[in-house]
């Protein structure tokens, strides 16, 4: 993770380094002080893992939709698309009986597919993502249901199936850790997200479609197929986010998922990503998909009243931007 | 007296129905000197939000779970983890599909929505046009009640039909404009059954929104729903008796926790009433605001 | 130096009505300004002089408001004094035109100019008296234009005489113009000296920023010259030659090598474009140019050269035409077509159409050439890409702290070179250079003719679109001439400047001789 | 509302005047026609009040969140904002028993105050709108709820209360148009809105701050004022959404709107306004969340099952604004 990788970081100017890395991460450090001061049993072994194990859809979301959002544009249709990839894998796996790894790749195909028309209907069709993205979620949750026939399908005749996010090999190795495997998909995602941002050519064209996209076609490139190549790409995560909460959940549960691109989109802007596109990290989306998460649960720890939590938690959504913001402008 | 803590997980929250389970908790927790914490995911889709409050609920290593499952199975490992760590866990609402549990505070909402059919049939003289508004495609409650009243319509009352089944959420707004639209399509309706609090309070305000006259079966209490149907809007509803299930919990928790005997299954019972047997005591009892 | 030159100012008061002295600005990583100074006195125009990168918009978004100074004294007729907001300076009688246009596209010319200043009537926007309003400024300047235009439909000269009006409108003691004329015509710049002159005489003081030398000497009382941030010296304009002002602006003798012209007229052709059409912008232009050949594109503006080459490009759409690529057909629909065939162009509007501004220089030298960095993984070879961009970073002398610098923060001119970089690393046989000097610096812009003469040389075809007859004259070896989308005329190399400008005013006799009017229509 | 009064409009060359804006009710139109076609009961005056009335709380806030799209901001707390309205309104006259005009004006001070605190975070915070009000959305929920003691407040004290919405003034003129007293107050919000953007200073500054807000500032203008005051208005048509829904429900509802800022906006962008700002205006909102209401309401009346429901709004979402940017593109 320590290689990241937006164009923006190489500079001399807005980050210096270890130490400002190390200083992205202080929104979060302060929120870990805080509730490990207030409450003992937040530092558990098993609380971090519980940590860990709430970041790891919303963090694979999040990081879908990274990508999408440097480019300008954005994504409301991750918590459906994720939840139709889960009922795909429930069809393939539990309805027709086939062997696992056809679960996954077809769950991570329904994703790419499922990006690959967003990303035309963007590109081809020029329209705006916001209303692209909107449509796709709302066919994609009606499919979901159809698809299911309105109900959960569960994965009970693939066993091993939960093992995909529970089982820890990590864990199998060495016994203190036993981080499940759904938190080292999560790491994985963002090791390919960072590396394709990073260093590749279709990274590098999120990122220059981002910052201007008339120049970037007025250079010759094709900035259709790019752009949907990034759509495409971040559908395939999305399919991994399917089958990260199928696995977990032991079913394709077909009414979950709206709603979720919210919190997913909130996790990239406190990861200070801008909606305006052309800059954001894949670790600044994994801090603040993990403000997100300890929040919530830290919040829970304390035992503090639902309708409270919503309220500090809104509050502190704010201050992290606004800490963020300070420190950048500080720097 | 021990200061348990007791953790309930709920499908819900915002919902009256919700409000009032937690608090029949509360007052168990008052009686008999415990603490009780309340929480439950937004929806009752958010199998994987309750699964994260379930996770954050036994780091705090509580005394006893309270846990009304939106989906048993999911549910399985996180259970696992509470048996082995010792912490009894009681299921309300819902049954959990699991010997972890060591007892359940529910009702039957397949057999209380078929007494709703029941009392639908017998108001539209056993033949017509019926529809439902549910709250919900996919939850348990949701299927059940649906189901529960169709399938006894289809079973016992060859002449009703059930001409539209819709979904709003268990929003007003949502089901007030679904209510319109069910009675401007089908002029001759004769009746609606509203599947929740939120649901049948949308059917009461589409259709004197509309002037129509259908019957209105609703479902739960609270205080706007009683109100109706002591103008008539609505004609009566099933509830359960969501205080009871909120105490009979708590109270479990505190059994097992002193290591007494707990029966299988906990009924809470539920009934129908209407303007006229709503004062009764025993019917006011299990009636919330 | 420039000390003396006070005397014949005399007959204004000799109170400076600015005096900034011991200015420091550093943005991060970059010292912007360093003890810099600059005077002004009133019914002065004084130049601002310097190389791309030199600090001259800096020294005047300080005096401006816009920028915090971290060290120095400014002092307005001779009062110190704090201007740490664009409003205070207004009311502190400054108005500035910006170098990059800062006007709100979805607005009218007419609300761009009072933004802020509306006229109300009962709280109610006044829209009336704002186009009248708008309308007297435009008069004043002999402008054709419709106050209720937006903004977004002006061309970029359209769009800077706006910016011209609303600084005029302020009726400021202190006008600062950030190269004003970098997108006019003669016909305008002539207007805006008027105008210039009008204001000098009512006492106005005018800081007037330009990198055409021939303005400096036409318009400019004084001259001060920067150098990397720092003051240099005050010349007296009329008494100082251009070479020794540009000697201190480069801080060394610039040498002049007369064009050579080789013979190309018996190389093959590169591009031919037969019978294109569009509407009325491009009416059915046919040319073609050789290889090794520079052909010149000159014109009055909106003439339609502009369009002619986005069409052949492949950036905006054509009607009918063909476009012939050595000797073949080509069809070209899209930019990536044009790319494909070996034609590159660039852009007359660099902000919007040239530079990913959130891309650092060596992405945007590379942003063309990306394939060519691309292993068969799809992963870049960041190093090759890092070498390309220094070679050129050093050739055509970009000035920036590093090559992962942001584009957006190198100054205009620099911004203008990294753009002619992505081009020349691309390796086009045929390229289109609109505009290539504009904001240029007369030390880079003789580098860029060097370069572009280079090119021919090597054997490719060049296509030069600019409004400044001289350089038009100097590069080109034969010159188009266009007047309202339709091909006047070409002229050879040695042609006069009245030559052409007889072509670019060659009408259509059925034409309404009003340009605006054409447009709004 | 024929006056309407985007900068964008008065130039000749995008918008050609009453064709043009006759063309931009294609969509709408279009789907009346189907559905008129498809089913009798839809063109019945009684349905058509129906689809009028399902229109003002989702209007109501669209209009308001276009104000705010139209800086180039966003608003996402619009939804529990208005439910913090209605409970505001309900404390003042169910719990401490004021006359009905107090709770009116407490609802609109209400969403007003909020839109105050979004704007000034936004404008001397720098936050991101989309944070800002992200976490003015949670805060107000949790508010909602703790001021409401989670449950709903009745107005059965406030005699006429549900009047507001559900009476028609109109009606008892012309008793053959009994026009819902919540429609009446829509077109009178969106007058409202058209006037300020169009003839006022607030309005002019709100579209100059979306199209270019650097501009703005080396202008001399007061940007942050001006942009506050742009969320405080915005936030008081908010109030007037929350008195309608309450009026409309004869109760303040904690838990409602969550999920309403997602579909006001996509009123707004259907309706033509960009999200990068600058361009917008309240007819196409209006135009925007017909749409929505027709489509929703005929579906229904033809009974499609719900699932497909979804299917078929995401798709027509997308073909709406499709034929809109065909539409334009024509011109
Ligand atoms: N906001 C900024 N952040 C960082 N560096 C900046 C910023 N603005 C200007 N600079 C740098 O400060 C130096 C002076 O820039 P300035 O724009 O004043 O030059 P200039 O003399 O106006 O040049 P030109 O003739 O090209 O317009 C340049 O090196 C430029 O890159
Ligand atoms: N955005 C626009 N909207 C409407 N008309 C335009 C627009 N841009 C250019 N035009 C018109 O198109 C015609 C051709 O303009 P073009 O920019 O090609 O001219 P040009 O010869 O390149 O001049 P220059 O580049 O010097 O401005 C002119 O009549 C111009 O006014
Ligand atoms: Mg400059
Ligand atoms: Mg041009």
């Amino acid at each position: 993770m320590t290689d990241t990788t937006a164009p923006a970081q190489k500079s001399g100017i807005r980050f210096t380094g270890a130490f400002h890395r190390l200083l992205a991460f202080s929104g979060l450090i302060a929120l870990v002080l805080v509730f490990s001061l207030a409450s003992p049993n937040f530092m558990q072994t098993q609380n971090i893992l519980a940590i860990l194990q709430a970041t790891a859809v919303n963090g694979v979301l999040a990081i879908a939709v990274t990508l999408v959002i440097i480019t300008g544009g954005i994504d409301l249709s991750v918590g459906t698309l994720m939840t139709f990839c889960a009922v795909i894998a429930g069809v393939i796996l539990t309805y027709w009986g086939l062997p696992m790894p056809l679960g996954i790749i077809g769950a991570i195909l329904a994703g790419t597919a499922s990006g690959l028309i967003s990303g035309t209907v963007v590109a081809k069709l020029k329209v705006p993502p916001f209303i692209a993205t909107l449509g796709m979620m709302l066919i994609l949750k009606g499919l979901s249901l159809v698809i299911s026939g309105t109900r959960p399908i569960y994965f009970n005749d693939t066993p091993g199936f939960n093992q995909i996010a529970l089982g820890s090999v990590v864990g199998q190795i060495i016994p203190a850790v036993p981080v499940p495997n759904g938190v080292m998909i999560l790491f994985a995602v963002a090791l390919l997200a960072s590396f394709v941002l990073g260093k590749t050519a279709l990274g590098r064209y999120t990122f220059a479609l981002g910052s201007n996209e008339e120049a970037v076609r007025l250079s010759g490139v094709n900035v259709d197929r790019w752009k949907i190549g990034v759509y495409a790409l971040s559908g395939a995560i999305v399919g991994v986010g399917g089958v990260l909460i199928a696995s977990r959940l032991n079913s394709a549960q077909p009414a979950l998922g709206q709603g979720y691109e919210l919190e997913a989109i909130a996790a990239v802007v406190i990861g200070g990503t801008s909606l305006s596109g052309g800059r954001g990290t894949v670790l600044g989306t994994l801090i603040g998909a993990l403000i997100i998460s300890v929040l919530a649960n830290g919040l829970r720890i304390l035992s503090v009243a639902q309708e409270w939590q919503t309220v500090v938690t809104g509050t502190i959504i704010i201050l992290a931007v606004y800490a963020d913001i300070l420190r950048r402008r500080n720097l | 007296q021990d200061n348990y803590d007791i953790a309930l997980i709920s499908k819900g929250f915002q919902h009256q129905f919700w409000q009032a389970v937690k608090a029949g908790a509360d007052q168990a927790a008052a009686d008999l000197g415990v603490t009780v914490t309340f929480e439950g995911p937004e929806t009752e889709s958010q199998v994987d939000r309750q699964m994260d409050m379930l996770a954050a609920a036994l780091s705090r290593q509580p005394d006893a779970i309270g846990f009304a499952a939106l989906d048993s199975q999911a549910a399985t490992p996180l259970l696992q983890q509470a048996q082995d760590a010792g912490i009894p866990v009681i299921a309300f609402d819902s049954g959990v599909d699991s010997d972890i549990p060591l007892t359940t505070a529910t009702t039957d909402n397949v057999a209380a929505a078929a007494l709703a059919a029941d009392v639908m049939a017998e108001l539209i003289g056993g033949e017509g046009k019926v529809a439902i508004v549910a709250h919900d495609q996919t939850s348990r409650t949701g299927i059940d009640r649906v189901e529960g009243f169709s399938n006894r319509i289809k079973e016992a009352y060859p002449n009703i039909e059930i001409v539209s089944v819709q979904y709003g959420g268990g929003d007003q707004l949502q089901s007030t404009e679904i209510t319109k639209s069910i009675l401007l399509a089908n002029p001759d309706l004769k009746g609606i059954f509203g599947a929740n609090e939120g649901s049948v309070l949308g059917v009461a305000n589409g259709k004197q929104e509309l002037g129509s006259d259908i019957v209105v079966i609703g479902y739960d209490s609270g205080a706007a729903q009683k109100a109706f149907i002591e103008s008539g809007v609505i004609a009566g509803a099933i509830t359960q008796n969501p205080v009871g299930i909120g105490y009979q919990t708590v109270q479990a928790a505190v059994s097992a926790l002193k290591g007494e005997e707990l029966p299988e299954i906990i009924d809470t019972g539920f009934y129908y009433y209407n303007a006229d047997n709503m004062s009764d005591p025993q019917i006011a009892a299990v009636l919330y605001d | 130096m420039g000390e003396g030159s006070q005397a014949e100012l005399a007959s204004h008061s000799t109170t400076p009505l600015v005096e900034m002295t011991g200015i420091d600005k550093n943005f991060p990583g970059v010292r912007a300004l360093s003890q810099a100074r600059f005077e002004l006195v009133p019914g002065e125009v004084h130049a601002l002089m310097g190389e791309n990168g030199a600090g001259k918009s800096t020294l005047m978004k300080v005096l401006s408001g816009v920028y915090a100074r971290d060290a120095g004294v400014v002092k307005l007729n001779g009062e110190p004094v704090e201007i740490s907001s664009p409003r205070q300076a207004q009311d502190a009688g400054i108005s500035i035109i910006h170098q990059e246009l800062a006007l709100m596209r979805d607005l009218t010319a007419a609300q761009n100019i009072f933004i802020g200043r509306e006229p109300r009537r009962f709280g109610i926007l006044d829209e009336g008296q704002l186009n009248r309003d708008a309308a007297a400024i435009f008069k004043s300047m002999n402008l054709k234009l419709e106050p209720t235009v937006l903004v977004e439909n002006l061309t970029i000269a359209k769009q800077q005489m706006v910016e011209i009006a609303k600084a005029l409108s302020y009726r400021s003691r202190v006008l600062i113009m950030d190269e004003p004329t970098a997108a006019l015509n003669d016909a305008e710049i002539a207007e805006l000296f008027a105008i210039i002159n009008r204001l000098k005489a009512e006492g106005v003081g005018i800081v007037y920023i330009s990198h055409k030398m021939d303005e400096i000497k036409r318009i400019s009382d004084r001259v001060t010259v920067m150098r990397d941030g720092e003051y240099v010296g005050t010349v007296p304009a009329a008494e100082t030659p251009i070479e020794t002002i540009i000697s201190m602006m480069v801080g060394r003798t610039l040498t002049n090598e007369a064009l050579v012209i080789p013979n190309v007229a018996d190389q093959p052709v590169a591009l031919e474009v037969r019978g294109l059409n569009r509407g009325r912008e491009i009416r059915d232009v046919s040319f073609s140019v050789r290889q090794g050949e520079i052909l010149g594109f000159a014109g009055l503006m909106g003439a339609g050269r502009t369009e002619v080459a986005r069409a052949i490009f492949g950036a905006d759409r054509k009607e009918s035409g063909e476009i012939w690529v050595h000797g073949q057909r080509v069809g070209i629909t899209t930019p990536r077509d044009a790319v494909a065939k070996g034609i590159g162009y660039l852009s007359e509007d660099r902000k919007l159409f040239g530079l990913a501004t959130g891309l650092d220089v060596r992405n945007n030298i590379a942003l063309a050439s990306l394939e060519r960095f691309t292993g068969p993984t799809g992963v870049l070879n960041e190093a090759g890409m890092e070498a390309a961009a220094k070679d050129y970073i050093r050739q055509l002398a970009i000035k920036t702290p590093s090559d992962s610098q942001e584009a957006r923060l190198l100054s205009g001119g620099n911004q203008q070179k990294v753009v002619i970089a992505k081009w020349l690393l691309r390796d086009c046989d045929i390229l289109i250079f609109d505009e290539p000097t504009r904001g240029i610096d007369v030390g880079a812009k003789s580098e860029i003719y060097k370069l572009l003469n280079n090119l021919a040389a090597q054997g490719k075809a060049i296509i030069v679109i600019s409004s400044e007859l001289p350089e038009i004259l100097r590069l080109s070896h034969r010159i188009a001439v266009m007047c309202e989308g339709r091909l006047t005329g070409i002229l050879p190399g040695g042609s006069s400047q009245e030559e052409i400008m007889h072509l670019a005013t060659m009408r259509e006799a059925a034409m309404m001789p009003d340009e605006e009017v054409r447009r709004a229509g």
